[in-house]
């Protein structure tokens, strides 16, 4: 089994050269930026004597290549820049705020699979008929919602209507957490169901067309031992990649769903640091979700090959 | 034989390697040293199981890839994968698969004028008449030149394949597994077109098959392969009435024939080809042989001649009796 | 040879009468697949149906298992399987007999393995649900249905996963779990299509072996003449859904009473017979949401007369146990009747 | 007195009874603190927070337009209005547990004056020199007369901290700040929620009230609202106005209003044409229905502006005649103006405000009756902040608020363009305006601040550099059980009386 | 034990043929497509019809009659500033659309060119391309068109720009991954070895049999890209007011949400209208122009 894990490495080091376009990307979303950075620091108090002190401070004015690579050898020394805002490391607040997001981007994910896997089987366990077209349309309607309308309406039914949960905010301890993000996640499940829902229908209707689940049935093996058996965990498999290939939506939806929810994770983080300009919390934020939007690929892939016997990865690599 | 009766070799192959796969210890060796000859007008037919090889070599003579190493020559001249477009048109190849081998979305018509521009077979206004042409060749009625694929049959669609790789007038053509995928009754038409485009034509074919009984029917020569190397070639009729090679004897053997046979009699031959990548040492056919010997378990044989054409690639060919000495105990 | 001499009187272990079997579609012009076919098998015979792509076996056979296409229905005809109709069951009897009783091989043995699992495991289902072995015993009554298969080293084939193995071994572990709750019946689908023909030899050898061991009857579908002959005792010829004619294989080979079938080994190369010319059958199969009236055949028929193409032609018994679906059976090949 | 109104009557009446000590009250905000550091940070969800930790020597009353003494307990001014003899309240401790002595004030307002250039010293800048003449007597010397600076000691710059910050860095100081205050230090997660906690040694005796305040992060309105109405917070500190009323209906929230001293404004470039032009000004400004501005943005919460300064400000005179909606003035200015037939421009906002941008659209409709087409042009805010600063705009909404009461602080951004913000970045220069300023800032004395202050709003009322909008209120979404929650005209909320009900 | 599967390939089987399924069903006997053509259809009439349905100026404001429900004068009621709400919809409609398609047109053109390049070649240019596009899905398509239209500043021209610089990278996939098959296809196979030039085999044989994928994918990209619209309405960064644009009303909305929630759902339903009739014409399409891949 493990001997199967071999690519991981390779693979890793194969996302190099993909982490080192990430940070020239991350690098030049700052300097595209239209303006003296400086000035934007300094906003109120700038005086150009002032723009230009900490212009020079800054290194502005070294050719950008140069300084790309202070950034990229500041980046190896794990020093990402001081929060303009804050005036304490970005990586610090990264560290306090990534956890948050991951939480509920895998809380989301579960969410997603409790909400899509059902309504998939019961879509794909007789297609052509009205609840496949149903499971079908319906998730689209949350599909064309935007996520913050759909985040409010939840907070009113069940946070202010019913109580069950609160109104925004993250929590102290772990079960805090889960119930403050559920609302949220369940808000991020909701809006990309439907994108799953419909590719696990289509995995599932492969399965059950497939000759094994013949054979399977052949052997007088039906309903739920059919599923659980020999349906489920197939069309999961392609699921997994489903998943892996959306996980950036899902990454990108924090942006929306944490302010909406008053969660202090790095979605909020962004949208705060790039309105106040804060562009070593942009970038810091930016890099983190994308290193780990490549890394969560790998992920993927290990995945898959656990699911799967027939992948061997070592063959795929330079797909 | 005399210089004069030699019939000349159009194509010719030697000591061709194919290897894939990138790792040192992975390598996959389809073609591993192979050495044939087509000669003008003739249909040669190459056997062998699934995965020998076959398919690779028709590919590299067809120009679509490259070998690893060994040459090719047409009409004494070596040739690559990278030909210039004339020598391409010389060879010309057709596919198994009649549903996957022509365009879905492309009429007859412009499937076959395009080539026909693109090489400048006929002048443009002679177009018109070179498709009718070809489609008379090939057996099929003009008015089929404005269908798409999807309203042909797969015999109709093979006849269409055949007609495209006509098109460019090639002097060979390699036609791997061509009935493969046809029903019988619907095979035996295109049997019967490739036997008139060779009288008519005159074209050389190579031609692959797995089933011994089709192959029986049409070539002058076979060529048996078996992991990535030929295992014997000779006359038709030479190899069925005195197979020399206990692999061809073992394939002859286990052609189901028209008539009852005993079950319960063991199969002629154990075991299934090993994996090409982690070939046996020695004779690679020597983990199913029933004859072999220590020898074989050292030393690869070479392709000889045993006969006038006819050459087999075993240490003890013309000695063999007809019954096994051992059974084989390897498998898979 | 013995099966070929049961007497009649015998209960038949399956009796497919009548069976039609179509794509209904609410705008009209459904498509029928298989229209009107009937034949019985006997407890232990091996019974062969060939025909050309789309004549309907596959679907026939389909129907028999239950394994029919989603849209594709059994529109009328009965199906008995040791004397109870199987498309009246309801799922649950039906599953009751899928295994124990009737079991059935697919032709790709690659897809028709769960990729996912290993094959042991898969052999082992049938015999924990059906005998209600413990996973242990299932897995060593598992293991021991791939010995019999011959398969070397059978404890360590049966942890691998089925792209492991090659289609030969694939094919064989396919055989031992069709047969490892020891059916009366095994249905098999073209189960050599896709191996090599040494591979193809010991397969048919070891599946006819296995069969008479555990005395199961066998239904195979096929369109290679030679592969039936080998194996089959009794067979029926398909030709555009319908059941052309039907003899002991011997009969049939010798002296058909079709000229569907006279044509179809016409046309097919015989290995012991190289010289002959191959003869080509001209024209393409009916199409099935259309079909010419009268018998399929005649539109491409050489003995074809005006008749031919008008009223329904059924099975008639021309010989002893001889039966042929063409009025000029007689005349044609001069049957004894 | 109280001065808040309510929407809701019978919230505020609500009998508060004897007030309880115990309990957190939960603020949510829209953004989150940036810096504990009193004497550089700009942003009142700093601000708001810090004064709760460090106190200055004296406070602004109730009604925002007087000063009161708080560390201090009086003082002295000497004939030449140059000198101030400031006296110490005797027994107030640091959080620390330290006493507060001359010492710590002299330190603390030097410091603020030492960082005139990148913080709020400027605002000391008459000071020649601060003494501690003796443990609880301080000695500030000034370099001219110089009226607001009573009022300036009470700007939250000049709050009291430790001498040498008991040792510290400034920087190290300022991570957990110590001062005299009602609340000490607590928590800060950044991005969450930031806490503070009772000083048990407060020098009011028996105050605090509460245990401790936490302010959380909440940047939907939507949300905050629901917090509160969820009973999650105590107060919504920046409701909608489009949801101010709804607040307060059928929950225990009131929905409260505070008179501030906001004016919101439209800045006219005069730097870009046609602004230059007089007329166009106050054509424009007579085009502006500000009732309608206050009815689909305020909600009618607001009251349309008629002067430069607020009514909370001292010295605003109802009756300055600020131009109003006027279809005779406008076409009349307009046909005098440089551009009779009409033209092209563009109005700047920072992006994300739903009231601006409501109030833009009121605005470009309003002018496209006169044949003047504006185009929004919406900048992130600190892309708006930067645009404004290097007059790069045409035409632009803003707002200010008093930090001190005293009018001195706006007036001098506003109308004078050498006080390094180009009159408040319209570039406006009046000569009138500017003398009128330089000698309400050097007068003493009341009556004649008054009536400089007088004439100097009629003039930038008639010059028309700013179009007044209207006077908005603060609003608070506040949960019943909150007691004595005050907003002062200047925004702040101390919440040394505040306490909640069971 | 670890033999590959590529080791054990099989003859192909020989094929089903199926003259029931294999005659194409023409276009309109397609019930997805259809239903998707005609809701996609009547929303672009109607937004080419605005001027003539609309019953007022969509950015006429009539502050007395600001946030009233729906009646007889203002069948959908009005806003904020009291303008009509269908006429604004109606308007919207003409935005939206104009900004769904056109967004949508240079990524795949870009993208879809790139990935055939990618998927045909192979080799470096193949391993290069890839790696660029891997560097974009790094990022989440919100967050970088957040970024680039923050930095390029908001208007319908950034929201263009800044999709384009970002989504082409799906299209790329998608097709490089069509591509990649479709190579292996023996008609494309003979087209080489018939001597064809790259071009031509790219653009006459394989490029026709992958496109579907693309187009397809391109159906659900523009609500994708609607919904990028509303989002930075949302965050502030969306389409220039007063346009009235769907976008900017559900944004507008905001404020109400927890008062008018109606005034959100208005406009969603619009969205969800296109998505709907978009993704319907996707599935239409993906039946229609790959029927081997009927799912
Ligand atoms: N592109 C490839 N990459 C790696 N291995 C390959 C490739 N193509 C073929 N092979 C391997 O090369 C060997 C020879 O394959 P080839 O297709 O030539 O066999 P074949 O004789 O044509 O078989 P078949 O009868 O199944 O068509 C097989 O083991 C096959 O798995
Ligand atoms: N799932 C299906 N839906 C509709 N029609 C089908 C389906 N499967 C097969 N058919 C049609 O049913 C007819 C009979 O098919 P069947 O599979 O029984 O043929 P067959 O004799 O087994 O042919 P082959 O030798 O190709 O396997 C064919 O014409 C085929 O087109
Ligand atoms: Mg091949
Ligand atoms: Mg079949």
């Amino acid at each position: 089994m493990l001997s199967r894990l071999k690519f991981v490495p390779m693979r890793l080091l194969q996302a190099v050269p993909v982490a080192f376009g990430v940070t020239l990307v991350v690098f030049f979303m700052v300097h595209l930026i239209p303006g003296n950075p400086a000035e934007s620091i300094l906003g109120a108090q700038a005086t150009p004597a002032k723009v230009a002190a900490l212009t020079d401070q800054m290194g502005l004015n070294q050719p950008v290549v140069q300084q790309y690579w202070h950034f990229l050898s500041n980046l190896a020394h794990g020093n990402l820049g001081e929060s303009y805002t804050y005036q304490v490391p970005v990586l610090t607040l990264v560290w306090q705020r990534a956890p948050v997001t991951l939480l509920l981007v895998a809380y989301s994910v579960v969410l997603m699979l409790i909400i899509s896997i059902p309504l998939s089987m019961l879509a794909a366990s007789r297609p052509g008929h009205v609840r496949d077209h149903a499971v079908r349309v319906i998730p689209l309607v949350g599909l064309g919602m935007p996520q913050f309308w759909v985040g409010v309406m939840l907070l009113l039914v069940f946070a202010v209507g019913t109580g069950w949960f609160p109104v925004g905010g993250y929590g102290d301890t772990m079960m805090d957490h889960l119930w403050y993000l559920f609302l949220p996640a369940l808000t991020l499940a909701i809006s990309i169901s439907p994108v799953i829902i419909r590719s696990l229908r289509a995995s599932m209707l492969n399965v059950l067309e497939s000759d094994y689940v013949a054979t399977a049935r052949s052997k007088g093996a039906g309903g739920r031992s059919l599923f659980a058996g020999h349906v489920l965990r197939n069309a999961i498999i392609p699921a997994v990649s489903i998943v892996g290939v959306n996980l950036g939506y899902l990454v990108g939806g924090t942006l929306v769903i944490e302010k909406v929810f008053a969660i202090p994770g790095l979605g909020s983080m962004l949208i705060e640091s790039i309105f106040a300009r804060d562009f070593p919390s942009v970038q810091a934020v930016a890099l983190f979700v994308a290193v780990f939007v490549v890394l969560v690929g790998v992920l993927t892939d290990v995945v898959y090959t656990l699911l799967d016997p027939r992948v061997d990865l070592t063959q795929r690599m330079n797909a | 034989m005399s210089a004069a009766e030699q019939p000349a070799a159009v194509l010719e192959v030697r000591e061709v390697t194919k290897r894939y796969g990138h790792g040192r210890r992975d390598t996959l060796r389809a073609l591993d040293g192979v050495d044939l000859t087509l000669h003008r007008g003739e249909i040669l037919a190459l056997v062998g199981e699934s995965g020998s090889g076959k398919s690779t070599l028709a590919k590299i003579l067809a120009g679509s890839t490259s070998q690893t190493s060994g040459q090719v020559l047409c009409d004494g001249v070596e040739i690559t994968a990278r030909r210039h477009s004339t020598a391409r048109r010389r060879i010309q190849m057709v596919f198994q698969d009649p549903y996957s081998s022509l365009n879905p979305r492309m009429t007859v018509r412009s499937a076959l004028s395009e080539v026909l521009r693109v090489h400048r077979v006929v002048p443009r206004e002679q177009i018109a008449e070179e498709l009718s042409r070809l489609m008379s060749l090939v057996g099929l009625d003009d008015s089929a030149l404005d269908a798409y694929p999807s309203q042909f049959s797969g015999g109709q669609r093979q006849r269409i394949a055949i007609a495209r790789a006509l098109a460019v007038r090639p002097d060979i053509l390699i036609a791997d597994e061509p009935v493969s995928a046809l029903d019988v009754s619907v095979q035996a038409t295109i049997l019967d077109l490739f036997e008139s485009l060779r009288s008519e034509l005159g074209l050389s074919v190579l031609f692959i098959a797995h089933n011994l009984a089709v192959v029986q029917h049409l070539a002058d020569r076979i060529a048996v392969m078996y992991l990535g190397r030929i295992a014997e070639v000779a006359q038709t009729d030479t190899l069925f009435a005195s197979p020399e090679h206990p692999y061809t004897q073992a394939l002859i053997a286990s052609v189901p024939r028209m008539r009852p046979r005993d079950l319960e009699q063991p199969p002629a031959l154990d075991g299934e080809p090993p994996s090409p990548i982690h070939l046996p040492t020695g004779c690679r056919f020597n983990p199913r042989c029933a004859y072999a010997q220590p020898t074989c378990l050292i030393d690869e044989p070479a392709l000889e001649r045993v006969a006038e054409g006819h050459s087999v690639a075993c240490w003890f060919a013309g000695q063999l009796q007809q019954a096994p000495t051992k059974q084989s105990e390897e498998f898979a | 040879m013995s099966v070929v001499a049961l007497s009649r009187t015998v209960e038949p272990l399956l009796s497919v009468q009548h069976l039609t079997i179509g794509i209904p579609s609410s705008g009209g012009g459904h498509a029928t697949l298989v229209r009107d076919v009937s034949f019985e098998v006997g407890p232990g015979v091996r019974y062969g149906l060939v025909g050309e792509s789309g004549s309907g076996k596959s679907m026939t056979l389909k129907a028999i298992a239950g394994l029919l296409p989603r849209g594709v229905e059994v529109l009328e005809g009965e199906i008995h399987f040791d004397g109870d109709d199987v498309l009246t069951m309801s799922p649950h009897e039906r599953r009751r007999i899928m295994g124990p009783r009737m079991a059935m091989i697919f032709q790709e043995p690659m897809t028709a393995l769960n990729p996912t699992t290993r094959v042991g495991k898969q052999i082992a289902e049938g015999p924990r649900r059906h005998l209600g072995l413990s996973k242990a015993d299932a897995q060593e009554l598992a293991v021991d249905m791939i010995r019999r298969t011959g398969i070397p080293d059978p404890a360590r084939r049966a942890r691998a996963y089925p792209h492991e193995l090659s289609g030969g071994l694939r094919q064989r572990i396919m055989i031992a779990m069709a047969l490892s709750c020891k059916p009366a019946l095994v249905l098999c689908d073209e189960p050599t299509t896709a191996l090599d023909v040494t591979v193809q030899d010991q397969v048919l050898r070891l599946l006819a072996q296995l069969c008479d061991d555990m005395g199961s009857a066998l239904t195979f579908v096929t369109h290679d003449l030679a592969v039936v002959s080998q194996t089959c005792s009794r067979l029926s010829v398909m030709y555009a859904g319908r059941i052309m004619e039907e003899g002991n294989v011997r009969e049939v080979y010798e002296a058909p009473q079709h000229p569907y079938t006279e044509a179809l080994f016409q046309s097919a190369p015989d290995f012991d017979d190289p010289g002959r010319r191959l003869a080509p059958i001209p024209g393409l199969p009916p199409s099935l949401t259309d079909p010419p009236p009268g018998c399929p055949f005649a539109p491409r028929c050489q003995y074809a007369i005006e008749s031919c193409s008008t009223g329904s032609k059924p099975l008639v018994e021309v010989r002893h146990r001889h039966l042929s679906a063409c009025d000029l059976a007689d005349q044609i090949f001069g049957g004894t009747r | 007195g109280c001065a808040s109104s309510s929407t809701k009557s019978g919230g505020a009446s609500k009998s508060a009874g004897a007030p309880v000590h115990g309990g957190n009250l939960t603020i949510a905000r829209a953004q989150d603190a940036k810096s504990m550091n009193n004497i550089l940070t700009f942003d009142n969800s700093s601000i708001f927070i810090f004064e709760q930790i460090m106190e200055p020597l004296f406070t602004v009353t109730a009604d925002g337009k007087a000063t009161k003494p708080l560390l201090a307990t009086g003082y002295k001014v000497s004939a030449d209005k140059k000198t101030y003899t400031i006296n110490l309240r005797k027994g107030v401790k640091f959080s620390t547990g330290k006493e507060m002595t001359s010492a710590d004030v002299k330190f603390s307002i030097d410091q603020d004056t030492k960082h005139a250039s990148t913080g709020w010293g400027f605002i000391n800048s008459a000071i020649q020199q601060v003494q501690a003449a003796g443990k609880y007597t301080v000695v500030i010397k000034l370099k001219h007369a110089w009226a607001p600076l009573i009022a300036d000691l009470a700007l939250f710059s000049n709050a009291i901290v430790p001498n040498n910050y008991d040792g510290k860095t400034m920087a190290e100081f300022y991570q957990a700040p110590v001062g005299t205050g009602p609340f000490k230090w607590g928590q800060w997660k950044r991005g969450e929620y930031l806490k503070l906690v009772a000083n048990t040694g407060y020098w009011q005796k028996g105050k605090p009230y509460l245990d401790s305040v936490t302010w959380n992060v909440v940047p939907d309105s939507n949300t905050r609202k629901l917090q509160v109405q969820g009973g999650q917070a105590d107060i919504d500190e920046y409701p909608d106005w489009s949801t101010f009323k709804s607040l307060g209906t059928g929950s225990n929230v009131i929905a409260k209003t505070f008179p501030s001293t906001e004016l919101d404004y439209l800045a006219f470039n005069e730097k870009k044409k046609p602004f230059q032009d007089v007329h166009v000004r106050r054509a424009i400004s007579a085009m502006i229905d500000r009732s309608a501005i206050n009815k689909a943005v305020l909600f009618g919460n607001g009251t349309p502006a008629n002067s430069l300064l607020m009514p909370g400000v001292p010295f605003y005179q109802k009756s300055t005649p600020g131009i109003m909606k006027n279809d005779a003035l406008a076409k009349k200015e307009l046909a005098a103006s440089s551009v009779p037939k009409g033209f092209s421009t563009t109005l700047l906002i920072p992006s994300g405000d739903a009231s601006k941008l409501s109030t833009a659209q009121i605005i470009q409709n309003d002018l496209q009756q006169y044949n003047i087409k504006v185009t929004i042009k919406q900048l992130d805010p600190t892309a708006n902040h930067n645009a404004q600063q290097n007059m790069q705009y045409d035409m632009g909404l803003s707002a200010w608020t008093m930090d001190i009461p005293d009018p001195d602080e706006w007036t001098s951004f506003a109308i004078d363009p050498d006080g390094g913000a180009k009159s408040a970045y319209t570039n406006y220069r009046s000569a009138e305006a500017i003398k009128l300023n330089r000698q309400a800032q050097q007068s003493v004395d009341h009556s004649t601040r008054a009536e400089l202050y007088n004439q100097l709003q009629d003039v930038v009322a008639h010059d028309a550099p700013f179009a007044f909008l209207y006077y908005a209120p603060y609003a608070y979404g506040v949960s019943d059980k909150v007691q004595n929650f005050n907003v002062t005209p200047l925004g702040n909320y101390p919440l040394t009386d505040v306490w909640k009900s069971k | 034990m670890t033999t590959f599967s590529l080791t054990h390939r099989f003859r192909p089987s020989r094929r089903e043929a199926r003259p029931a399924a294999r005659r194409l069903r023409p276009w309109y006997q397609n019930r997805s497509l259809v239903a998707g053509l005609v809701i996609v259809c009547i929303m672009v009439l109607l937004a080419v019809l605005a001027p003539v349905l609309a019953p007022y100026n969509p950015i006429k404001q009539n502050l007395n009659e600001a946030l009233q429900g729906p009646s007889g004068a203002h069948w959908l009621g009005t806003d904020k500033l009291g303008r009509d709400v269908l006429s604004r919809l109606l308007y919207g409609a003409r935005v939206d659309l104009r900004i769904g398609f056109l967004a949508v047109i240079i990524p795949f053109v870009v993208g879809t060119i790139l990935g055939a390049i990618a998927g045909y070649f192979g080799g470096w240019l193949d391993i290069i391309i890839m790696r660029i596009v891997d560097v974009f899905y790094a990022f989440p398509l919100f967050l970088l068109v957040i970024a680039l239209v923050f930095v390029l500043g908001p208007g319908e021209s950034s929201i263009y720009l800044a999709i384009a610089l970002v989504s082409w990278v799906s299209y790329c996939k998608i097709v490089r991954g069509e591509v990649i098959v479709a190579r292996q296809q023996e008609y494309v196979q003979a087209a080489r070895l018939g001597g064809l030039n790259n071009a031509r085999v790219l653009g006459r044989h394989i490029g026709p049999n992958v496109i579907s994928q693309a187009i397809t994918y391109a159906m659900s990209d523009i609500v994708m890209d609607i919904m990028v619209i509303v989002t930075l309405g949302y965050l502030g960064l969306g389409i220039t007011p007063p346009t009235a644009e769907w976008g900017s009303m559900i944004a507008d909305a905001q404020e109400f949400i927890t008062t008018l929630w109606w005034m959100a759902v208005v406009p969603g339903v619009a969205v969800v209208i296109t998505g709907l009739g978009l993704s319907l014409i996707g599935d239409g399409l993906t039946d229609l122009l790959s029927p081997e891949r009927r799912k």
